[in-house]
């Protein structure tokens, strides 16, 4: 039981930072690396969820798993938008006409 | 306060919100998490009856690993959406300015061709990593591994390939759309086919399960590694090149 | 079954489906989309005619189709919306018609007359909806697709029109959505019942029930501009006239109207409506609509935001007529929607046309327009008539049904609701009229480019809508008529039959309606420039059949159902000894007139009102059903008016304009009083035992004021001398007499008494009779004189109806008295009239004066009464008839003596200007044959006549000539001693200031004029009152006992209060 | 699982035949394969599909229909679940797609844009028929981001900086929001062993962690929904993308979550479900009605005045709760809801290729200076003003019946004060509707010299076409509702994940 409650609640609280760091910096890439953050505070949780004591529940495996790849591919996009916008702003510096 | 959503790039520690309102966000998000640990602790977990019925289907499933055995047959679907997820970012963060005939070509800059120590160290992590990857996948059928760990072990071989510059990447490329979309595809196909053997999408009969599952991994692995691969070339390359390529329609 | 399923949908689309198709043409397309138009129109007309003729034989169409579950969306032909859907698609014609004039050449055209076409289908669909819910998808669309055409000009104006009239009406629909969904709610699918839904429901809270019919009322009240929610009425003026024309009379406050009645009638049914208390807060805010309404059209110096005020006040016409909820009263509100339509359209189209052709946009450029653009201001004046409620024209049908339905369920306030509105009404459209026909233009207006005052696709629609404004009026009572439509649908609402009293038609006496029609047709000939001169030369014989018809007396009359109420016309005594006077003025008068007005530049106009106003007296005299009386006599009232104002001095302008005046408080009085008769009449006959002193006061005064009954003369000597010669002969002679007729016929003489009004008009009657005399004596002016004669002789006759009212006992042989005096008193008054047209003759140059002053001589001798004339005889007939009341008999001489003054006076003063002028005159042979013709009637005539029934020898006693000559000697004394006093009252200039500024009180002045204005009138009008209190001391002083008698006005509120109080003593 | 009623063989197709297409599409080089195949896919989903159109399930019929992908079955494999809420979303959905893929083969004709477009745009239609057919809570999160993720790289596709920006936050704004939906899932299996609809919605209590997942479930979705607090991603995201895009955003990408809020509040976890949570999502779905038409009328770009009016529409859905909450108008609301969603997607979607037509043909959405536009694009101002009469409620269209049925069940559910909401809410939208629409009779007096507009790119008469047959169909729902709410009487209820669960 108290492996469990130490999980469960410290993926709870890593969620809550996650969730405050999104909200309240500014810069993009704390926000993303936040988001990061409140989902391994989730996979936290679901870790534990897995753990009985007789067995594994290899569901919650699963769901990390695939919610893993899920972020790494919001992350990408979110980075990838960055990067073009920055790129556009440039240009919109250097050719202040248009 | 949700306005400040709207992400900011040149500094990176300020937060634009007031600080009354920061320690407003903090407490009042301190108040809620502290609400649901106590909802969460106080309430018992369920039984594992899913695990259970997990373990008693596992046979059936064609694998031994349940992890594996969930990913790629019970909740398949899952598996199936997954890959599209990553097909999607792939699909939006392709170029699209110059046609670019062939997946991997000899980089123009040769610089660093004449490193004697990256040719040589890249010789012999490629190739391993291309073994490690394989045994990943095959493992996966029996412990922790699969299609995701090996397509990540790949595509690390290809970020190394990428890091020494000595070859470009054909995204746009006929091949390389093959590529990134012969996992979603061949997972598909396997799930037609089988629902047209057994009656329903996605059910794999008992006998031809393991192979199956074989082939649909092979596919996501060689998948899963190009667009990994991609998304990572794609953010090296934009830092440097033209925003050009971003698709500005104007 | 498949037609009658289809139709009502078909119906609809015919309209949408060419506005789509519009929408599509090119702009420059011009004759595609007029095809597309007039297809779609012509499909239209022709489908409603299907419809018509399949519920006239019962046939039921229905076209449903699923919209929501339990909800089905209706369209559903019954005889209610057959009304407003006939009335639509046949504007719809007309006005695309005449839009497509009046937006040639503009921009935009494609989108305006797609939008108009889906305007007018979601008119039809409002009309044709079955159901609440299907009523209110068409409601709202058609507030979408007016839209467009509020802002179609698209400049600041528009734009804040269209912004205002969405805001209203959005806010309005919102409402009514709220209404119908709780209303659906709580009662289920709202379908059109005949006799209401709710009424059977008694689950139902009558509190939601309330609150609904508030919304739903606020909601639909909206469009019908009902008061706090008009606002954008007047606004929208700013969109093109067409699309002004369609708003105002088809589409969009009739869909209010007609919503109110719906839900009035088909959801909540009448008389639950009245027993959840909802009707009386409906009627109060029709009521105030209506005035607020007129008072705000009194006051617009443009001419279609006036328009726009009146529609407010007109449309509420019909909330008011359901509010009363009396099956009348019902009848008379669905047939306004109709009649309001087309009086209303028609205005419409004739101020675009003023605005597009000459630019007109004002009241005040009117002045003179008749004569550049006859055609379209014949029209606005037939429509501005009508909306006055002048019989027998549209209006006046409606205004009839609302006042006898509100008497039928005894709301009395609604009459004078009516009188206030049809009052205003005239106010504010009668100066329209005047100015465009009667005052001479400011500029010269840019002559007509083609062969008609403007585009023929801008005239032939109001002319069309005018004519039907008269032809609904005229033939109300015919099969197919709005009329006897909306008796159909009130029958189905109330389950009850209105059973037509009057029998077949039969016309056994075709000369009766010669003698009416023939002056008509000569009139109409006379507008049609062909035959006109032709006409003009038959015109002094036009009177001929009538002369025939008073000379023969056939027996029998006609009837005719099917025109106005349905008419009956017969000749019966009294009517004949009317009809032979009226015949042989006229007859007399023509041919004077022939020569008179020989070289006058508007003798044709003077014609044509001539012989309307000839058929209108002979019509009255003969009609013997209500509504055929008062439109004669209304007819022959306001073409009098030509008559007035013929000369166009400023003197006859002005009296021209008091007469109107007086004849429209008349005609509102009478109004009044025959819908309470027509109610009284209905519900128990016979009424001899129960006659209300009220409404005998009414008729008193109403048609005192034709009668110039004292106080109400105050138009009289205004009107009378100002005519050319041969029409104030008529005027004086026969036209008062009407008034005379009609107490005679419809106050109920000889069956019941009513002593109190009898005496109070014998008092005034004998007032009169001296006052005339008094007054008559300061005149300078000869015609002046003979006005106030006629006032004093009047006065007489009135006494003597008065005495009948007091005893009817006496009546058999007081009417036979009376009638014989009048018809005297006719004949040496017009002969008088007509000597001074050939005063000139008097003088001394001229060879054969002695003859001419005896013509002169013999009717002022007869008037006065000497023995052996028609005089004597007369008054010794009246006076053996009331020989029961001596102080009457005492009294009788006394006028006599003064006649006898007045006529010397008369004498003197032809005498006097005689002496002054050159023997000149434009009277010829024709005309003193005539006059000669008369003399001989007026000496030998009228003793010949079976009613005068031996009075010429009983009359020829020692006693009875001694009472006759008394009265001369001392008259012809008197007038010796006072003749100096006389000329030093006149040379002092004391009788114009008075008569000028305080016995005539210009209502005139009062009313028609800016605020401004009335402020330093009411302060003259103090001024004016001390003065003529230092003056009455004055009149003291000289010891002429002057009865100073306060306007007419004043006389009306004390004559009302005393009726109330006896009213109230007799119940 | 029972798989043999008609057409059941046949439901993963709504969600394979987009991913097929999406391969394909991406693997076409040619610019005109890859419209023609997007059309063509398009019209075999909709084929697909009519069997339920045509075949109602009828009281013969059982009220739901499960189909266990993989043959496992709930709660071991993933179900799908079909009833008659889902039906007619996935109906609407792939009419819509149809047409909007009409539009974009002539909207994205000789861009380059194009190649990325067709293979988003066919994975947004998977995820959306995922959602739709879902009954599965993870499997919910994995659809939802495919939603997310393709409608922003749609955004992005417009290339500008306003688009990428506003795709950015609408990224952050998505991935926020799944986390939150993700925990809550997380805590529902922790709680109840299962993710399968139907068997939470058996086992669901009224407990503190319900709530709490109850809670997260909601404020996820509703961030996706753009709530009135949480709709400050949207009006920008939907203004800047490209017009097909911008239409199915806001035509079904935030009718999706909001599905699910319903799903989760009405059938799912109803038991947990409180009077005043409903009473709030009510007041805030009010407060967004008259929030966003202020905001759409005081809008000074086109397309921004319609995304606003996105938000405003979006807070009628959410009256749903309070409606329902009452228990027996429970059907009526979720008819009118439904009912409204259907208008609106069609209304919407044509108003956004209006506008889009209009932008593409001035160069710019700027309403000041739109005002010759009547002259330039008088049928894109038709369709927009057919659209708006829909968005306002006016008959004859679909919004009018929405609204009508809205207003019947407030009202005969004796809550008359969202009644009154919704008249407002349709009076309000009068107000910008007309403030664009005074644009088409607004006389231009300039100067010859100045009214000729630079004309950037000529509109397709296709475009303009797919724009009204959109309009149409928002008026033509307005004269029949019968169908839809037979369709919707089919599934019965809501609740059918809790019937099923029963049977």
């Amino acid at each position: 039981m108290t492996p469990d409650i130490i999980y469960s609640g410290a993926g709870m609280v890593v969620f809550a930072m996650g969730l405050y760091g999104v909200i309240a910096s500014a810069h993009i890439l704390r926000k993303l690396v936040a988001i990061n953050i409140m989902g391994i505070g989730v996979f936290m949780l679901l870790i534990a969820t897995a753990h009985h004591d007789t067995l594994i529940d290899p569901v919650p495996h699963a769901m990390v798993l695939t919610g893993i790849v899920v972020a790494v591919a919001g992350t990408a996009l979110c980075l990838w938008l960055a990067v073009v916008i920055r790129g556009l702003e440039h240009d919109a510096a250097s050719h202040p006409s248009q | 306060m949700f306005r400040e959503m709207s992400p900011s790039f040149t500094d990176t520690h300020a937060s634009t919100l007031p600080r009354v309102a920061r320690v407003l966000v903090a407490s009042v998000i301190t108040a809620g998490g502290a609400a649901l640990l106590l909802a969460t602790l106080r309430t018992d977990k369920a039984p594992p009856e899913l695990a259970v019925l997990v373990s008693e289907q596992l046979a059936t499933s064609g694998v031994e690993n349940p992890v594996t055995a969930v990913l790629l047959n019970f909740r398949s679907y899952d598996t199936l959406l997954e890959i599209a997820v990553l097909l999607i970012v792939a699909i939006a963060m392709q170029p699209h300015a110059s046609s670019q005939p062939r997946i991997v070509a000899p980089s123009t800059n040769n610089e660093s061709a004449t490193n004697l120590v990256l040719t040589s160290l890249l010789r012999w992590l490629i190739p391993l990593s291309v073994l490690v990857g394989g045994y990943l996948l095959w493992t996966g059928a029996y412990a922790p591994g699969g299609a995701f760990q090996a397509g990540a072990v790949l595509a690390a071989a290809g970020v190394a390939l990428a890091l020494t510059e000595r070859y470009q990447f054909g995204w746009q490329s006929a091949g390389a759309q093959w590529l990134i979309s012969a996992g979603l595809a061949i997972f598909i196909a396997t799930g037609i086919v089988s629902g047209m053997v057994t009656g329903t999408f996605l059910q794999y009969p008992v006998t031809y399960a393991a192979t199956l599952i074989l082939v649909v991994e092979i596919a996501a692995t060689v998948s899963i590694a190009a667009i990994l691969l991609q998304l990572f070339t794609r953010l090296a390359r934009a830092d440097v090149t033209s925003p050009h390529t971003s698709g500005a329609s104007s | 079954m498949n037609v009658s399923a289809h139709l009502p949908a078909w119906i609809v689309l015919s309209a949408c489906l060419p506005g789509l198709l519009i929408f599509i043409t090119g702009e420059n397309r011009i004759r595609l989309r007029r095809t597309l138009n007039l297809t779609g129109n012509l499909l239209c007309v022709g489908l409603i005619a299907i419809l018509i003729h399949g519920v006239y034989n019962d046939q039921v169409f229905e076209t449903r189709l699923p919209l929501l579950p339990e909800i089905d969306l209706v369209l559903h032909a019954d005889a209610l919306s057959l009304l407003f859907v006939s009335l639509s698609g046949l504007l719809w014609l007309l006005t695309t018609i005449y839009a497509i004039a009046y937006l040639e050449g503009t921009e935009h055209r494609s989108r305006f007359f797609g939008f108009f076409s889906l305007c007018v289908s979601a008119t039809v669909g409002i009309a044709l909806a079955g159901n609440l819910i299907t009523f209110l998808i068409f409601y709202e669309l058609l507030t979408l697709t007016t839209y467009p055409l509020v802002v179609h000009k698209g400049d600041r104006a528009s734009l804040r029109a269209g912004r205002i009239y969405l805001t209203y009406t959005m806010l309005g629909g919102a409402l009514l959505l709220a209404g119908v969904v709780w209303l659906k709610a709580i009662a289920g699918p709202l379908a059109f019942t005949a006799t209401g839904i709710l009424a059977d429901m008694p689950h139902l809270n009558p509190l939601h029930l309330q609150i609904i019919f508030v919304l739903l009322i606020a909601g639909l009240g909206v469009k019908a501009a009902l008061i706090p929610l008009h606002g954008w009425l007047p606004v929208a003026m700013a969109a093109p006239a067409p699309v002004s024309a369609l708003l105002h009379a088809v589409a969009v406050v009739k869909a209010g109207a007609f919503g109110i009645i719906r839900v009035v009638y088909d959801v909540y049914g009448i008389t639950f409506t009245q027993a959840l208390g909802l009707t009386t807060g409906l009627a109060v805010l029709a009521t105030v609509t209506i005035v607020y309404g007129s008072l705000r059209a009194l006051f617009q110096d443009d001419i279609k935001k006036r328009l726009a005020y009146s529609t407010v006040s007109q449309v509420s016409y019909i909330a008011l007529g359901t509010a009363i909820a009396g099956p009348i009263a019902t009848i008379g509100g669905m047939v306004h929607l109709v009649h309001q339509g087309l009086m209303k359209i028609t205005l419409f189209f004739c101020a675009g046309n003023l605005a597009e052709t000459l630019g007109i946009h004002k009241v005040s450029q009117l002045q003179g327009v008749g004569r550049r653009m006859p055609l379209t201001m014949a029209a606005f004046t037939l429509a501005a008539l009508g909306m006055i409620g002048l019989p027998p024209l549209a209006g006046f049908v409606s205004k009839w049904y609302l006042g006898t339905g509100a008497l039928e369920v005894d709301a009395h306030w609604v009459l004078v609701v009516l009188a206030i509105s049809s009052l205003l009404n005239a106010m504010y459209f009668l100066p329209l009229l005047h100015a465009a026909w009667f005052k001479a233009p400011q500029k010269a207006w840019t002559p007509p480019s083609s062969r008609w005052e403007t585009h023929w696709m801008l005239v032939l629609p109001p002319v069309m809508t005018a004519a039907l404004a008269v032809v609904v009026g005229l033939f109300a009572s015919a099969a197919l008529s709005p009329t006897s439509w909306s008796k159909l649908i009130a029958a189905r609402e109330y389950g009850q039959v209105f059973v037509q009293i009057i029998p077949d038609a039969q016309l056994p006496v075709p000369q009766l309606w010669w003698a009416v029609i023939t002056p008509l047709l000569l009139a109409i000939g006379l507008l049609w420039r062909p035959v006109r001169r032709v006409c003009l030369r038959v015109t002094p014989l036009a009177s001929l059949p009538a002369l025939a018809v008073a000379l023969t007396v056939p027996a029998g009359s006609n009837t005719v159902p099917w025109l106005l109420f349905g008419s009956v016309m017969a000749l019966d005594d009294s009517a004949q000894v009317m009809l032979l006077l009226a015949a042989v003025l006229w007859l007399v008068a023509s041919l004077y007139g022939h020569d008179y007005l020989r070289d006058d530049p508007h003798a044709g106009r003077y014609s044509a009102f001539y012989l309307i106003c000839m058929t209108g007296s002979f019509g009255l005299i003969l009609a013997q059903d209500v509504f055929g009386f008062i439109t004669f006599f209304t007819v022959m009232s306001l073409a009098a008016y030509g008559l007035v104002i013929h000369t166009g001095s400023d003197a006859a302008l002005a009296a021209g304009r008091t007469y109107m005046q007086w004849v429209v408080i008349g005609e509102v009085l009478l109004f009044a009083a025959f819908v309470t008769l027509m109610i009284i009449g209905e519900n128990n006959t016979p009424y001899a035992h129960h006659f209300p002193v009220w409404l005998a006061a009414l008729f008193v005064v109403g048609f005192g004021v034709k009668t110039g009954l004292l106080t109400l003369h105050v138009w009289l000597p205004r009107a009378h001398p100002v005519a050319p010669v041969p029409a104030s002969a008529l005027l004086s002679g026969l036209m008062v007499k009407a008034g005379l007729l009609g107490w005679m016929r419809f106050l109920p003489m000889g069956e019941v008494a009513l002593p109190d009004l009898g005496a109070l008009l014998i008092l005034v009657g004998l007032l009169g009779a001296f006052y005339g005399v008094v007054v008559g004596l300061l005149q300078a002016n000869p015609k002046a004189l003979l006005a106030y004669s006629t006032i004093s002789q009047m006065g007489i006759l009135a006494s003597g109806v008065g005495a009948g009212m007091m005893a009817p006992a006496l009546w058999p042989v007081l009417m036979p008295a009376l009638l014989l005096y009048a018809l005297h008193h006719g004949l040496a008054k017009a002969a008088l009239f007509l000597s001074v047209g050939h005063g000139q003759l008097l003088a001394r140059a001229y060879r054969f004066r002695g003859l001419v002053w005896l013509g002169v001589l013999l009717p002022a001798l007869a008037l006065a009464g000497v023995p052996l004339t028609s005089g004597a005889m007369s008054k010794f007939a009246l006076k053996s008839a009331v020989a029961d009341m001596p102080w009457l008999t005492l009294l009788l001489p006394l006028t006599a003596v003064g006649t006898t003054c007045l006529m010397l006076r008369f004498l003197a003063l032809m005498h006097a200007s005689a002496n002054g002028q050159h023997a000149e005159s434009r009277i010829g042979a024709t005309a003193l044959s005539a006059y000669a013709a008369l003399l001989v009637i007026i000496i030998a005539g009228v003793a010949q006549l079976p009613i005068a029934n031996g009075y010429f020898s009983a009359h020829l006693t020692h006693s009875a000539l001694w009472t006759a000559a008394w009265p001369l000697l001392v008259g012809g004394s008197l007038y010796l001693l006072l003749r100096q006093h006389l000329s030093r009252l006149i040379t002092s200039g004391f009788a114009y200031n008075y008569r000028m500024r305080i016995a005539i009180p210009s209502l005139q002045t009062w009313l028609s004029q800016g605020k401004n204005t009335r402020l330093t009138i009411l302060n003259d009008r103090a001024q004016t009152t001390v003065a003529a209190v230092m003056q009455l001391c004055h009149i003291a002083r000289a010891s002429l006992p002057l009865p100073y008698v306060q306007p007419g006005i004043a006389f009306l509120a004390i004559l009302l209060l005393v009726t109330v109080a006896l009213g109230i003593q007799g119940h | 699982m029972n798989n043999s009623l008609f057409g059941t063989p046949l439901l993963p197709l709504a969600v394979v035949i987009p991913l097929i297409a999406a391969i394909v599409s991406l693997l076409l080089t040619s610019p005109r394969a890859r419209s023609i195949t997007g059309i063509g896919f398009a019209t075999l989903l909709l084929f697909a599909l009519a069997p339920w159109l045509w075949h109602t399930p009828g009281a013969d019929l059982p009220t739901s229909v499960r189909y266990a992908l993989g043959g496992w079955g709930a709660p071991l494999g993933i179900d799908l679940h079909l009833d008659g809420f889902a039906t007619v979303l996935l109906l609407s959905t792939a009419a819509l797609v149809l047409v909007l893929s009409i539009y974009s083969a002539f909207y994205f004709a000789g861009q380059s844009q194009a190649a990325r477009f067709w293979p988003l745009w066919w994975m947004l239609v998977a995820g959306l028929n995922g959602v739709f057919l879902a009954a599965d809570a993870f499997n919910v999160y994995v659809l939802l981001e495919i939603i997310g993720l393709a409608s922003v790289a749609l955004v992005a596709l417009a290339g500008t900086r306003e688009a990428c920006t506003a795709a950015l936050r609408y990224a952050l704004v998505g991935l926020l929001g799944s986390l939150c939906y993700l925990l809550g899932v997380a805590l529902l299996y922790r709680h109840y062993g299962t993710l399968d609809f139907a068997q939470l919605a058996d086992l669901a209590q009224a407990d503190p962690l319900t709530w709490a997942a109850l809670a997260l479930v909601t404020a996820g979705l509703l961030l996706k929904t753009a709530l009135l607090p949480l709709h400050f991603w949207l009006p920008s995201a939907h203004a800047n993308a490209p017009a097909p895009v911008s239409a199915v955003l806001s035509a079904l990408v935030v009718k999706a979550s909001f599905y699910l809020i319903a799903r989760y509040w009405l059938d799912i976890l109803s038991p947990a479900v409180t009077d005043l949570g409903s009473m709030l999502l009510g007041l805030l779905g009010a407060v967004a009605v008259i929030w966003g038409c202020v905001a759409a009328f005081r809008a000074h770009r086109l397309k921004l005045l319609v995304a606003y009016s996105t938000v405003a529409q979006l807070g009628y859905l959410f009256l749903l709760f309070p409606l329902a909450a009452s228990g027996t108008d429970t059907h009526m609301a979720l008819e009118a809801v439904v009912y409204f969603i259907v208008a609106h997607a069609l209304a919407k979607a044509a108003m956004f290729l209006a506008a889009g037509n209009i932008l593409r043909a001035c160069g710019h959405d700027d309403i000041a200076r739109l005002r010759g536009v009547a002259g330039q694009q008088p049928a894109s101002l038709f369709i927009f003003a057919i659209a708006g009469v829909s968005l306002i409620g006016l008959p004859p269209s679909g919004g009018f019946i929405a609204k009508w049925l809205l207003l019947n069940t407030a009202i005969s559910s004796g809550q008359w004060w969202w009644a009154v909401v919704v008249l407002c809410g349709g009076l309000l939208a009068a107000l910008y509707i007309f403030k664009v629409l005074n644009l088409a009779f607004v006389r231009v007096d300039l100067p010859s010299g100045q009214i000729p507009q630079p004309v950037s790119a000529p509109t397709h008469a296709g475009m303009t076409l797919c724009a009204f047959a959109l309009a149409i169909g928002a008026v033509a729902l307005g004269f029949s509702a019968e169908w839809l709410v037979t369709l919707l009487d089919a599934g019965s209820s809501v609740t059918t994940f809790s019937q099923g669960a029963g049977t």
